[in-house]
């Protein structure tokens, strides 16, 4: 059998397979159909500090490979999170971790400073890179200065370890990873999903309620896989990749081009038991390949 | 709630753009209640992406029937699935109808506008093995919408129907026969209206139920990312504790009480 | 009959369809296949001053609905084009566009007024967004700086309408749009492609001889129009759009967010005459809906 | 060079992993040479995206046929297509062998590795047809990659086979058969030797061929976008005139003679 655990520094993942937020609930909505404990940990959804209503329906729209969401983080909070969700968490043996957001860079402390109390959470998630809540679709993972700030608070406030998740639309994003790093982030994730739209030609509307939503799914996987590429290479922090992982391959994919572990989005909603399914295959090609330890690959591609 | 990766699919009917495919999938069977919906995979390849709902429509012993109207790419790839192959599907999903016991020799009247006839087909199974005394209500654009007509006759089902063209049944609207049928049933009014279509037909059967103050419970479709409470795309506005919220269609549905479903002016 | 013509001001196109650059040769190949003289127009493929070799091999990658590319501008040069090609297109009944590429301003301006002496090109479009040339995909579109200072020089040595071609790989597509029109765009066009890899997992390599290409296709399309959206609202010169167009409808999705012509570019690939089936698809839509002019339902999209 | 939205195909065999279809399509075949090859549509939807090239296997009357090997998703979606349905092509494309009239009387040799056979079995026809005296090289890895073996024996083409672990015929590669073959020739060299298969073979096909000073044709593969010359996708480096240049395989190609050809160290 090979060693399939690596090693963030900050936190030692049984594989390198977490489920990514937003596309697997609280996590207890995917026990019906496998078990959590054998991955190597999921991430919550996006919490606010008080609940969220979110975005009008349409929340939802598919494309050729993708799927757009607006769902707005629609969501219970902080506090009902941890009286309600968290102690059912605890009782798990793999890594959670909570999807922290915010409407200022208060909120994000605020957030992190009401887990911080609390156990069970393997680290916190900053996500600055969410497309559905501002009109235009802007947040603080478009500019290395807006970046600085919210990780500086965030670093400051939390005990725990910070993973700082960033978007994908911009057009260096390895100038906003290494702001991130500077400001103290104990890791990347990338990507978040792509600002997109969709119209009805039948109606002229907006496919999506929000008008703008978040491009997922294998469309993206191309373009997130040379963003993760890019920042790996630049940066010393551990990277988290993700984008459009549907297979086995996809995540040897994501490996070898730098990331140390990644995340399964979309693919969750389609198939509950598909982080199973894509760690067997991840098993099945070291087996063949007689690689001994997945974090051998890392970063090994061959340019 | 399973996921079924391989039910045998044991039986195909078609009539024009509807398809009824039956399925063996012991599991998932053994739990679905009326109004209860399937996710159903239609291809192996990330395009079509998405599973696809389709409710529950028959159940027979370990065997579950899918009744459906090609409605573009998901369905249309469904509907060339042959017996012998298998579907993979998650199920049974949602919460369906509410079967109260206490309906047993009650009347109820099932309102179905095309494609929507699909749950009622079931639920008017389980009501007739309760001892309800189930009336269906059938509607569509035209003769061919309704493919399920001469079955329901056959299985001795108190129906009637309708269409906007007066190809068959009442020229008009099903929810026109509706108020046609309770106006006759006089004295006797439903003890429950379960209705499943287009939002306008479902809006007109809840401003009929509410008129005349008839319980009734519509089920509702949207789009869906996964169908079982973890993506929060598929809501819709319900009205509870005199709050309205955005609640998941997937889990807390797809059936509502009429009088709690919030409609938008417009969808957009 | 609806007319279909859309009016870019400074060119009166029979029909809002042109083949995108790099998708169609240099026109002539599609003879066997369709009527060029049809097409609301066609852009030939990037021409820098003299010829060029092109990235090494393996130049495509297919990946979900999409296609990543690193032809690297492989070309005969401007030379070459009026002397062999030119004459040739020169006898068409349709907009001929001439796509032009340099290595710097210089460059760019050398190839404008080599055109500047011929006949028969309706515009030149000017291609600052080219993914597959810099090393890291950088390009004068990725900052409104550049992006001015390529125009204006290409502005003040062109006596034809010029036409920028903009990169997706940007934060802030609308600021990158403003610049070109302030600095003299005639038109703007958008997107070229979106910056992607993918590796080969047996052998670690690379699926591309460039390591870095440009991902097209319906994959694309979501993202694409939600820029032409953008830009479309805030320029006053028309807005060309493109990406991932497969269908009359993704024209018309086009077209409704705010672009007055489109250009199809992989579909051309896939199904030669594909310009034609989509311009049939228009044309039932204008027929079914009882559409008089096509140009009447430019951004007509109701946010 | 035409696009046939319609080619009905009119029969259909496998073996295994290795399928053959034919199909009507008049004008495509009345134009085609061997070493040619379609673009054959593998999809009505934009997944997969891109055509996927055969070579022309077969020519009779108004049919062509491809035989293929399943690859991945494009060649597997084509192999469930059946008798009846229709394929969307492009064709003839590219240059094929260059068939000169004077190779009447004349050895020739064809070298197959695996479904690299699919266009020489055409060759193969049109050569005898001119009354060059043909012989046919065959191999693959083991007997189950050479499904055409008794089809060649029994229209009475010279043949031999070669396999990588002895199922049938000379273990060891094909191209050690050609060794073989060329010894045993003794006097009477081939006149040309046309060979289709993985790249390494056809390598070493051009080294023996430069070795033994013979005319040597080789059919390349690349991956295509276009097929008709429009992407400059598939490019492969080719000599002439003493200059290296990316050479558009779709279009100049997919045959080149064997010393014009520059192979890389290693393919990326
Ligand atoms: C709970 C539920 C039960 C349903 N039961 C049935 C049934 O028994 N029989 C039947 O014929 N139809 C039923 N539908 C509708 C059916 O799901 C859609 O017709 C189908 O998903 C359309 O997919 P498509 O690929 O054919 O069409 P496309 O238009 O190509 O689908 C595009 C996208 O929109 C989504 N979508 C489109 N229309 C709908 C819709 N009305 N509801 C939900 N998603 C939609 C699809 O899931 C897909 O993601 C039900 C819907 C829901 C929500
Ligand atoms: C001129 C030419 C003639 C050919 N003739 C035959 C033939 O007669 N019989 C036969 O079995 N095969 C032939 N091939 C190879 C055949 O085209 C590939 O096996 C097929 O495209 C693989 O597609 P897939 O979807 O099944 O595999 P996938 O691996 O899923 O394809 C992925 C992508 O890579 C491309 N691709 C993968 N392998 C190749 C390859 N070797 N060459 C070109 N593109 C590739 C595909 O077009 C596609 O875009 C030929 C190739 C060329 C270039
Ligand atoms: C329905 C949906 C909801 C999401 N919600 C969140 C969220 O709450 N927080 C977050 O950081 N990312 C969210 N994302 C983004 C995903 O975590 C992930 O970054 C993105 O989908 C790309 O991965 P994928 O292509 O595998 O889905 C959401 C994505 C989807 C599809
Ligand atoms: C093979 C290929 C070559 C291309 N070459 C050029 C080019 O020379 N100049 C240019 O401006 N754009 C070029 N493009 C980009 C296209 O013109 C177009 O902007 C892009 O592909 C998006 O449109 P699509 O999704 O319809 O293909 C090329 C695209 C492809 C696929
Ligand atoms: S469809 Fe995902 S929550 Fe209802
Ligand atoms: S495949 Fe497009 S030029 Fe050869």
């Amino acid at each position: 059998m090979s060693d399939l655990s690596v090693d963030l520094g900050f936190l030692k993942l049984k594989n390198p397979i977490l489920a990514a937020s937003g596309t697997f609930g609280y996590g207890l909505e995917f026990e019906p159909f496998l078990d959590l404990n054998r991955l190597g940990g999921f991430v919550v959804k996006g919490l606010y500090y008080g609940p969220r209503e979110g975005n009008p329906p349409p929340r939802l729209v598919e494309t050729p490979s993708g799927l757009i969401n607006a769902i707005g983080l629609q969501g219970i909070g902080v506090e009902a999170f941890i009286a309600k969700v968290l102690p059912k968490l605890q009782a798990l043996d793999t890594a959670v971790i909570v999807n922290v957001c915010g409407a200022s860079e208060e909120e994000y402390v605020r957030v992190v400073e009401a887990l911080d109390a609390e156990e069970g959470i393997a680290a916190c998630e900053i996500n600055i890179s969410c497309p559905n809540v501002n009109k235009d679709g802007a947040c603080p993972a478009f500019s290395p200065e807006s970046t600085r700030a919210v990780v500086r608070e965030v670093k400051r406030a939390s005990r725990r370890p910070v993973i700082v998740k960033l978007s994908p639309n911009v057009t260096n994003i390895v100038e906003i990873a290494l702001a991130a790093q500077e400001a103290g982030a104990d890791a990347i994730a990338l990507v978040n999903t792509f600002l997109a739209m969709a119209i009805d030609v039948e109606t002229r509307r907006p496919k999506l309620g929000n008008v703008l939503g978040g491009l997922s799914g294998p469309a993206i996987k191309p373009i997130a896989l040379r963003m993760v590429y890019q920042v790996a290479s630049r940066v010393k922090v551990p990277v988290i990749g993700m984008g459009g992982i549907w297979s086995g391959a996809d995540v040897l994919e994501f490996m070898i081009a730098g990331a140390r572990a990644v995340q399964v989005g979309t693919a969750n909603l389609v198939d509950p038991d598909a982080c199973l399914r894509i760690l067997g295959e991840v098993e099945d090609f070291c087996r063949r390949k007689g690689i001994e330890r997945l974090e051998d690959i890392i970063a090994t591609v061959k340019t | 709630m399973f996921k079924d990766p391989e039910a045998r699919i044991v039986g195909k009917e078609s009539w024009g753009d509807y398809f009824l495919l039956t399925f063996d999938s012991p599991a998932v069977s053994a739990l679905a209640r009326p109004g209860q919906f399937l996710m159903i995979k239609v291809s192996d390849e990330p395009y079509p992406l998405l599973r696809r709902p389709l409710g529950i429509h028959s159940r027979k012993d370990k065997t579950l029937g899918v009744f459906f109207k090609v409605a573009g790419i998901g369905t249309a790839l469904l509907a060339r699935k042959t017996p012998g192959e298998t579907l993979d599907l998650l199920g049974p999903l949602g919460k369906g109808f509410n079967i109260d016991p206490c309906l047993a020799g009650k009347p109820v009247l099932a309102v179905g506008g095309g494609r929507g006839i699909a749950p009622l087909y079931f639920l008017a199974w389980e009501l007739r093995a309760l001892g309800a005394s189930i009336k269906i209500l059938y509607g569509g654009r035209t003769q061919a919408d309704l493919p399920l007509a001469d079955k329901l006759r056959a299985e001795g089902f108190d129906f009637a129907c309708s269409t906007d063209d007066g190809t068959v049944g009442r020229r008009g609207l099903v929810t026109e026969l509706m108020e046609d049928e309770i106006k006759a049933g006089g004295g006797s009014p439903p003890a429950l209206v379960c209705a499943c279509g287009p939002d306008p037909m479902l809006q007109a059967v809840a401003l009929i139920a509410r008129d005349k103050r008839l319980p009734a419970e519509l089920s509702l479709e949207s789009r869906m990312g996964c169908g079982f409470g973890a993506c929060w795309g598929c809501v819709q506005r319900i009205r509870r504790d005199g709050k309205a919220e955005w609640i998941k269609i997937c889990e807390d549905g797809p059936v509502f009480p009429a009088e709690s479903v919030v409609w938008e002016k417009e969808s957009p």
